[in-house]
């Protein structure tokens, strides 16, 4: 981020409102109820209006937001979260431990994240404000997916979940900062200032403490055009645009009226294998893939500029307790001989290879350029298919139809959500180890840290044997603001509590 | 007072510019028109007597390329030069024309009556009802039925006759001293056309002006002409009163042109006399006299020098170098006189 | 047989019978289905090796009767004997059989050949189609074609565009006389010429009657050429017949008063004998609805109650001349 | 004097002064826009045949050091956010949005050519094709083609299929139009009254007369058909990457017009190009060989 | 005229049809499904199996395709799965900018294209003919798209003039209205101006070459008469076959402008539901365009009538 813009006299730009922010997204939701869809831009709109018991706070740490304290029983069995009084939904009703219990249980229904983490839960209150989760095994992940926040555990009233039907909730009433006003498809979503909300008195840390409202209005507009984004910013149409081509960050450096952010850490690429057909059902092929990779060069492929970008081998991000050195050694090897070897074991006859990729992300579509070029170095036949986003998600269902798909993996709050490890996700790719399932299982009822960590480590290591996928770096986002806006602080996404302008 | 002509052409040449190069459609052309005199123009397709006509009133197309030299008065106000706004005065007004073609030379998004009394209302400076009274009047002068229902046809609506009645009620509305009417019947049947003509001659009596006929039958023009040019490849070759070029034509060319058509009452059952050939194009006009080709009678000197139009006497004019030795002959063949 | 240059010839070679053509027009969507009557109850006989003349003005059906009787159209009603066969109901294969000896020259020669064929080509066709000869037999028969009909054998690689209205109509010819045919139409083969073109195209066509034998259904609406031509003439007014009767017969003894005043309106190319004419008053009605009685009363200067009711049948008055009229 | 009425005097000079060809050669070569037109056209598929040796470099191959530099004496047009240089793009390029025009062409006027001249011949079919043609000409170009695309997945070949449905009914309705006049035209009817059969008149007759047409529009075509493709492939429905065409080399520097200007003019001035040749050249043979048909209805 | 309305309006139903047909085989051969669009990258298997079933895609094709059919015939153009409302609604808020879009082009294209191709036909051959006609050349051969792209650098980001992108409804204040649209109506009209000065042109020049003009001209009338009165009547015919080509084309064009303008129009719509998969919409909507488009022609066909009364008498 620049903030030396002083130097330019005649650029004194002046905010169309100062009651309003206008945000350029990339997508339109399809839903922002937020227990049913796990898409980014729904969270974008849906934290504003909806908040979970417990979130996180700038060390990724389970933190209160409607729950005042949460207790973990002895034996980690029983989590018990203590309400905070006085807290009003948009329409008006009172927060009521019967609200929780009706969202909890939805979420564990709904969402796959819910599921897993309340799996043979059950839901109680006690007293007036206490709600109570009794687990059937102890669970030291609990906490860490109630507050993950894509797909999270937001509390709805009790009659919006009640009236929902299969498509989602008809209303979006939720406890945030912002209220739900206005929704024009393709266009905008606009959310208001909600008068009565009742913040926490801490200073704001993460994703929790003190939220507040800063501005009346804010306009998500769905703009999914890179370039009429940065166009509309330059311009002074919007005045915060996220999903930013990184090809345009020395322009809107440059600009004065513009403070870019780089938005750290977001997600990492991974190259996915399909382990249950083909080729890389075998990990030696697998592993002659990840030799062969020259990871800094992939990722300057994709940003074009190493701001963007971070090698990293580790499975949690660095600025996560979690970030473990394991494996280290086997990322970014590149080394074209050991592949070619290690292709040759595999008994690789010049069989093609397809990848199957998306222009709908950009990234994804540079990474599997890039990983081609690497593959057809070490004398693989690729076979180059590209697809609309939705296209690519149903071949990538069908084994028969690929080899190597690549996706971005969000900041997930513990390993266990990471998706494509656990063979009863049945996820594309289909890895099935049970040894990862059973360390997976492990850390997940192990409640020390520590303990954890420990796990974690060995699965990071049996992850870079066995690679079920190839971690290809971290990748940062690019969004810009006008510099008129004050108080943004990348953390998970973006949030506009606690952001002005002036 | 010297006695001057309504209209008099003076080597009128008009020349295009084609893309194979300059054309003179119509070359060193002069005749005159008196006033309520019909003088007939006839030739064959091509021969430059339409585009004679549309020199009178410089009816071409911008940009188009056209050339026009020579001199034309017109109640001795030269036309050629005039401005654009007094020929646009003199149009229509003084000089109407009537085309061959009805249906096309009408607009067809337009009623008749509309375009009738455009015209009354342009050059009498008259209302737009008295014009279109005016338009009735016309309308029932020329023999259309029931003009009050017709005023508010279309053209495709009227039958081919009556269009070229509506064309002819146009060319008359304001009364022109000339009228040039380039073919006027000549898409029509025989029937209309009878009828046609008997209705221009019965105007040319009541309103006195002097007409130009266009026509390419020799039937036509034997009966409603006073005076005939005939026309060869953009020249006057021939120019008589009726009587003397029927009874006696001088030029080969017309000879031939009247000895080759069937008549109703001529005899049967023989060949008919033909002329040789065809008419050459305007890119390959034949050095000479134009005609020498298809000229049964052409010699070295007509192949190699042009003749001029010639006086023979009583006004008949004869462009041919032998003109003296040829005429009619008996029989059915083209005799030459003595030598 | 009044006069000896026109002893009529006796053999029928094609006869036509009460040949009816309504085209169907459509009018509005639900309104109701009008039809062209193009062509009423005509009935002619055509003798081997005559020309027989049909005249009248435009739109009163002589082409759709040359058309019909060649089956370039089906006739609505009727029948067509060609050399006593019935070929009203002949299939498209045994068409093809006689259509040989058929043939038809339109009165346009600049659309009447496609502009995208060689002349050579154009003529040899008829022999490709019935499977004549072989391709050298085809050139050579080609370059006798083209001298018969007085051109050259350099012509033979031309585009129709190379050619005027007179060569082409001579082409045209020569393409029909490919297949030796016995009959041939004549729509208005001069009508698009040039008067000095004209007597050439019609000499040939004489020419070649005697060379070949030839039947020829002259259509015309030039009464000099149909006179000069035509051994027998017939007379048609809105679709039908209204008389007909040896050449001469018919020019100097017109009887139906549609013959005498289009007999009188021709225009003479002599300024002495401008005679008396009947001018007819209106045009021609729509054929679309045809007067009631006899299709001429609206015009005729003569007519009677009876012929607005009744329509007249064409009756023979003397020999080989019949006529359509109450009044006679 | 008689004379035989059978031969003709001067039959030589019935000859017109200059041949047609000539005229039509004339009259092309009279025509600067015309000439500048087939110019352009002539140009841009030398470009395409020789692609190779315009260049030394590889269209796809990737060199991430080299990305997005400016136009220098190496890179002619700078290079791509790929470090590819992208004049060789642009001239592979041409490849792509020619072999796609080109064949677009093809297929239309084949599949076009039969069915305007079978609707335009037999009443009953008419009916039945042009119902079909009405309905796929109801679709605007664009969508159709994206939605086709969509369904058979971004392959050059499919954007040639998907392109061909769309313009083979404005082929079809031309030609038949066309064929329809040719067939009201006499000579068809005096070849059935020599007892030509349907094949010989469809085949023979009436499609050499259309041929003129199907060329003028078949040319329009082609100016569409790389409008078009560009606009798919900009809309990334088009060919897909990394194969080069002017409409996704466009659609990659969209997004940085402004810092690397080089990729989107070059492939933009290059497109405008190809189709005002094409547009050019296919006025010029309208005005040659088809002087009548009603504009409005290409 | 009655007859004749209702006559073309009967005969517009095969064309749907046929239209609603092929749309449907084509959107339900794309493979892909709005269930993974839905869900997002980090769906399982079982979600979006979840997902399926209860939006009634695992239905057989037919069954679906009747259903539809029936829909429609009830005047139900079906329901958005995504955006979780009728279609129909879905498409009348995305009318209105389209609606505005093609208008306005159509306006600037109409406005400039027929007097210049007036004054071009007028001065055939003149050096602003020619001018007038280089330019249409050009202009029928830049794609819409870059002209689009180059005026959004140029007008909003290198000026800041106009605003880059984005739409404000009428209600907003016209000049605002306008201050969104003007640039992608120029960019979208330039091709169809260019289409139609090109066609006023030439069909202008073919009929000053026609008789009756020869004819006025004959009568003495001004020069201008001729050309508005005379001509402009009569060679309006096939100007606004084009303008009646172009509003479809628009149509049709307006999807890559709304992208390139992110306008939340028809185009855009379309666009956005191919990507979703939102089945009915596309279907609905282009099912619509495809009746606009057959209603456009309807509407030219009886202007036909207006200007020529050879139509007129013709089909009455
Ligand atoms: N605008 C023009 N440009 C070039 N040549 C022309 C033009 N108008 C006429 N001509 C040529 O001038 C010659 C004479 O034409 P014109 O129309 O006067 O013939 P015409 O005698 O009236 O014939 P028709 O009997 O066929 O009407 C023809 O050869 C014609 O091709
Ligand atoms: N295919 C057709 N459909 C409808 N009406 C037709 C058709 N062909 C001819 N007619 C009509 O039939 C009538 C007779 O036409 P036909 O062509 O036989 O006349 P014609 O005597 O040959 O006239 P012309 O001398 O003008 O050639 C006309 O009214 C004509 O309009
Ligand atoms: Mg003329
Ligand atoms: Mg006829």
């Amino acid at each position: 981020a620049n903030h030396s813009s002083q130097t330019n006299e005649q650029a004194e730009v002046v905010p169309k409102d100062k009651n309003e922010l206008r945000v350029a997204l990339s997508v339109s939701p399809p839903s922002i109820d937020l227990v049913k869809t796990s898409t980014t831009v729904a969270l974008q709109v849906g934290w504003h209006i909806f908040e979970p018991l417990v979130t996180l706070d700038k060390d990724y740490k389970p933190t209160p937001m409607l729950a005042k304290s949460f207790e973990v029983s002895e034996d980690g069995k029983e989590v018990t979260f203590t309400l905070r009084e006085g807290i009003t939904f948009h329409n008006g009703k009172t927060l009521g431990v019967e609200d929780v219990i009706a969202s909890l249980n939805r979420w564990k229904e709904l969402s796959p994240n819910g599921k897993t983490a309340l799996v043979g839960a059950t839901i109680s209150s006690k007293e007036n404000d206490k709600v109570v989760i009794t687990l059937e095994k102890p669970s030291g992940t609990l906490l860490t997916s109630l507050a993950f926040p894509q797909q999270g555990a937001v509390i709805m009233p009790k009659e919006v979940i009640d009236a929902a039907t299969e498509e989602g909730v008809k209303e979006y009433i939720g406890t945030g900062p912002f209220k739900f006003v206005e929704w024009k498809q393709d266009q905008y979503i606009l959310l208001e200032k909600f008068a009565d909300y009742k913040a926490l008195s801490e200073p704001a840390n993460g994703l929790g403490g003190k939220k507040e409202a800063k501005v009346d209005r804010i306009y998500f507009h769905t703009v999914p055009d890179a370039a009429t984004r940065v166009a509309g910013l330059q311009s002074g149409e919007y005045d915060f645009a996220d999903e930013l081509p990184y090809d345009n960050y020395e322009q809107l450096k440059a600009d004065p009226n513009l403070v870019t952010v780089v938005a750290k850490p977001q997600k990492y690429v991974g190259l996915i294998f399909n382990k249950k057909q083909g080729l890389f059902s075998s990990a030696v092929a697998r592993q002659a893939v990840n030799a062969a990779l020259d990871q800094e060069v992939i990722m300057i492929g994709i940003t074009g500029n190493p701001d963007f970008f971070r090698l990293d081998h580790s499975l949690m991000f660095a600025e996560q307790p979690w970030h473990s050195d394991a494996g280290k050694e086997k990322y970014n090897q590149k080394n074209p001989e050991l592949a070619k070897k290690l292709l040759n074991e595999a008994g690789y006859k010049g069989e093609p290879v397809t990848i199957i990729t998306t222009k709908d992300y950009d990234y994804i579509y540079k990474s599997s350029l890039m990983v081609k070029d690497h593959l057809e170095k070490i004398g693989v036949k690729v076979n180059f298919e590209l697809y609309d986003w939705p296209t690519m998600v149903s071949k990538r269902s069908d084994e028969t139809k690929w080899n190597i798909f690549f996706t971005g993996f969000p900041t997930y709050t513990n390993p266990v959500q990471t998706l494509y490890l656990d063979s009863r996700n049945k996820w594309p790719g289909w890895y099935n180890n049970p040894e990862m399932d059973a360390l997976l299982d492990e850390l997940r009822h192990t409640i020390k840290f520590e303990d954890q960590k420990a796990i974690f480590d060995k699965i990071q290591t049996l992850y870079w044997e066995d690679l079920p996928s190839v971690k290809l770096g971290d990748l940062h986002g690019l969004a810009a603001h006008r510099n008129y806006v004050k108080g943004y602080q990348y953390f998970m996404d973006s949030p506009f509590w606690n952001v002005s302008v002036q | 007072m010297v006695y001057v002509p309504l209209l008099e052409v003076k080597s009128l040449r008009t020349s295009f510019s084609t893309e194979l190069g300059e054309v003179t459609a119509v070359d060193g052309v002069s005749f005159h028109v008196n006033a309520g005199e019909t003088v007939g123009l006839v030739g064959e397709s091509g021969c430059g007597k339409s585009v004679t006509s549309l020199s009178i009133l410089r009816l071409f197309r911008k940009h188009s390329g056209t050339k026009l030299g020579g001199e034309i008065f017109f109640e001795q106000k030269e036309l050629l030069t005039s401005s654009m706004n007094e020929l646009q005065e003199i149009r229509g007004n003084q000089i109407s024309m009537i085309f061959q073609d009805p249906m096309s030379s009408l607009n067809p998004v337009y009623t008749v009556g509309n375009q009738i009394s455009e015209s009354i209302m342009l050059h009498q400076k008259l209302s737009k009802k008295e014009a279109f009274e005016k338009t009735i009047e016309m309308l029932s002068l020329v023999g259309i039925p029931s003009p009050e229902k017709r005023v508010n046809d279309y053209p495709h609506q009227l039958s081919g006759g009556m269009r070229q009645r509506v064309m002819i009620a146009m060319g008359l509305c304001c009364h022109p001293k000339l009228l040039i009417a380039d073919e006027p019947t000549t898409a029509l049947d025989v029937t209309i056309q009878a009828q046609i003509l008997d209705l221009m001659k019965g105007l040319q009596e009541q309103l006195q002006m002097g007409i130009m006929l266009i026509t390419h039958d020799l039937g036509v023009v034997a009966e409603v002409c006073d005076r005939v040019l005939v026309m060869y490849l953009g020249q006057i070759v021939e120019e008589a009163t009726v009587e003397i070029l029927f009874e006696n034509p001088k030029h080969p060319y017309t000879i031939g042109l009247m000895k080759s058509i069937p008549t109703i009452d001529g005899k049967r059952g023989e060949k008919l006399h033909v002329i040789e050939g065809m008419v050459p194009s305007l890119h390959q006009i034949p050095a000479g006299c134009r005609f020498a080709p298809r000229c049964p009678f052409a010699d070295e000197k007509c192949r190699h020098h042009s003749p001029d139009l010639i006086g023979v006497g009583d006004g008949h004019k004869v462009r041919c170098w032998h003109h003296e030795r040829i005429g009619i002959g008996g029989g059915n063949g083209i005799a030459i006189g003595n030598q | 047989m009044q006069l000896e240059t026109n002893e009529v010839k006796e053999t029928p070679l094609l006869q036509a019978s009460n040949l009816v053509k309504h085209f169907p027009m459509k009018r509005g969507y639900f309104g109701e289905k009008s039809y062209v009557k193009a062509v009423s109850d005509l009935s002619l006989t055509i003798y081997q090796g005559e020309t027989y003349g049909l005249v009248g003005e435009s739109g009163c059906g002589k082409s759709t009767t040359g058309r019909m009787i060649l089956r370039l159209l089906e006739p609505t009603s009727g029948s067509v004997r060609y050399r006593g066969k019935e070929v009203t109901h002949f299939s498209e294969e045994e068409l093809r059989s006689i259509r040989k000896e058929m043939q038809i020259i339109f009165q346009d020669p600049y659309s009447a050949l496609n502009p995208r064929k060689k002349i050579g080509k154009a003529i040899q066709e008829p022999m490709s189609i019935y499977n004549i000869g072989d391709a050298k037999q085809h050139k050579e028969a080609v370059l006798e074609l083209l001298r018969k009909v007085g051109l050259q054998p350099e012509h033979y690689d031309r585009y129709p565009h190379e050619f005027s209205g007179g060569q082409r109509q001579r082409i045209v010819l020569a393409r029909a006389l490919a297949v030796h045919p016995a009959f041939i139409v004549c729509d208005e083969p001069v009508s698009a010429l040039d008067v000095s073109i004209q007597s050439q195209i019609l000499n040939l066509l004489e020419q070649l009657q005697e060379d070949f034998e030839l039947t020829y259904l002259f259509i015309a609406h030039d009464l000099s050429v149909v006179r000069h031509i035509s051994d027998r003439v017939g007379v048609m007014y809105l679709g039908h017949l209204v008389e007909e009767a040896p050449t001469d017969v018919l020019f100097s003894e017109p009887l139906h008063p549609y013959t005498r005043a289009l007999l009188s309106a021709v225009p003479e190319p002599n300024p002495k004998k401008r005679r008396e004419r009947i001018v007819l008053s209106g045009d021609v009605p729509s054929p679309i609805n045809l007067p009631s009685g006899c299709v001429f009363h609206p015009r005729c200067p003569q007519a009677i109650e009876t012929c607005k009711k009744e329509v007249p049948i064409l009756r023979e008055l003397a020999k080989h001349h019949r006529v359509a009229c109450h009044l006679i | 004097m008689e004379t035989s009425s059978v031969t003709m005097v001067g039959t030589g000079s019935a000859t017109p002064p200059m041949h047609h060809a000539k005229i039509v050669v004339n009259r092309f070569f009279a025509n600067r826009l015309a000439v500048s037109g087939s110019i352009l056209v002539l140009l841009i598929t030398m470009i395409c045949i020789l692609a190779p040796l315009l260049t030394s470099y590889d269209p796809i191959e990737m060199n991430v050091q080299e990305r997005l530099k400016p136009p220098s004496t190496s890179h002619w047009f700078g290079t791509d956010e790929f470090g590819r240089d992208v004049f060789t793009r642009v001239v592979y390029g041409s490849r792509i949005s020619m072999g796609v025009g080109f064949s677009v062409v093809m297929i239309t006027s084949v599949v076009g050519l039969m069915f305007g001249l079978y609707s335009a011949y037999y009443r009953k079919l008419d009916n039945f094709l042009m119902r079909i043609n009405d309905g796929l000409m109801a679709f605007p170009a664009i969508l159709l083609a994206i939605a086709i695309l969509a369904a058979l997945g971004p392959k050059m070949s499919n954007v040639i299929i998907a392109l061909s449905v769309v313009y083979i009914p404005t082929v079809a309705r031309a030609i038949r139009s066309a064929a329809i006049t040719v067939r009201e035209q006499t000579y068809i009817e005096a070849i059935r009254a020599l007892g030509g059969k349907s094949w010989r008149i469809i085949w023979l007759h009436i499609a050499p007369n259309c041929l003129s047409p199907l060329i003028v529009q078949a040319t329009f075509i082609f100016a569409y058909a790389v409008i078009t493709e560009a606009s798919l492939s900009f809309l990334g429905a088009g060919t897909p990457p990394p194969e080069p065409s002017w409409g996704n080399i466009l659609n990659d520097g969209r997004t940085i017009m402004k810092q690397a200007w080089w990729m989107t003019v070059f492939p933009g001035v290059s497109i405008m190009m190809t189709v005002l040749g094409l547009n050019l050249l296919g006025d010029g043979l309208r005005d040659l060989l088809d002087p009548h048909t009603n504009k409005a209805k290409k | 005229m009655g007859g004749y309305l209702l006559k073309r309006i009967v005969s517009l139903l095969p064309v749907l049809f046929v239209v609603a047909i092929v749309d449907f085989i084509i959107i339900h051969l794309t493979p892909g499904d709005p269930a993974s669009v839905m869900l997002g990258s980090q769906a399982t298997e079982e979600e979006l199996a979840n997902l399926r079933e209860q939006l009634g895609l695992t239905l057989p094709i037919y069954t679906r395709f009747f259903q539809w059919i029936i829909g429609i015939l009830q005047g139900d153009l079906g329901w958005s799965i995504f955006m979780d409302m009728p279609v129909t609604e879905a498409i009348s808020e995305h009318l209105g900018p389209t609606l505005s879009l093609t208008i306005l082009a159509e306006i600037i294209a109409i406005l400039f294209a027929i007097p210049l191709g007036i004054m071009a036909a007028n001065r055939r051959g003149s050096w602003m003919d020619q001018s007038f006609m280089t330019f249409a050349m050009l202009g029928i051969s830049l794609p819409s798209f870059w002209i689009g792209l180059n005026l959004i650098l140029l007008f909003a980001v290198q000026f800041n003039w106009l605003p880059a992108a984005g739409y404000q409804p009428l209600s907003s204040g016209i000049v605002n209205h306008l201050k969104y649209l003007i640039m992608p109506a120029v960019s979208l009209g330039i091709m169809q101006g260019a289409l139609i000065a090109r066609m006023t042109r030439s069909s202008m020049l073919e009929v000053l070459g026609e008789n009756y003009i020869r004819t006025a001209e004959a009568k003495g009338l001004k020069m201008w008469i001729v050309t508005y009165k005379h001509a402009l009547r009569n060679a309006f015919i096939p100007i606004l076959t084009v303008i009646g080509l172009s509003f479809a084309t628009l149509i049709g064009g307006a999807v890559v402008t709304e992208t390139v303008f992110n306008i939340p129009g028809i185009g855009k719509l379309i666009v956005n539901s191919v990507l979703r998969r939102d089945y009915e919409v596309i279907q609905g909507t282009v099912l619509m365009i495809a009746a606009a488009y057959v209603f456009i022609n309807l509407i030219v066909d009886i202007l036909y009538a207006y200007i020529d009364p050879r139509v007129r008498y013709d089909k009455s």
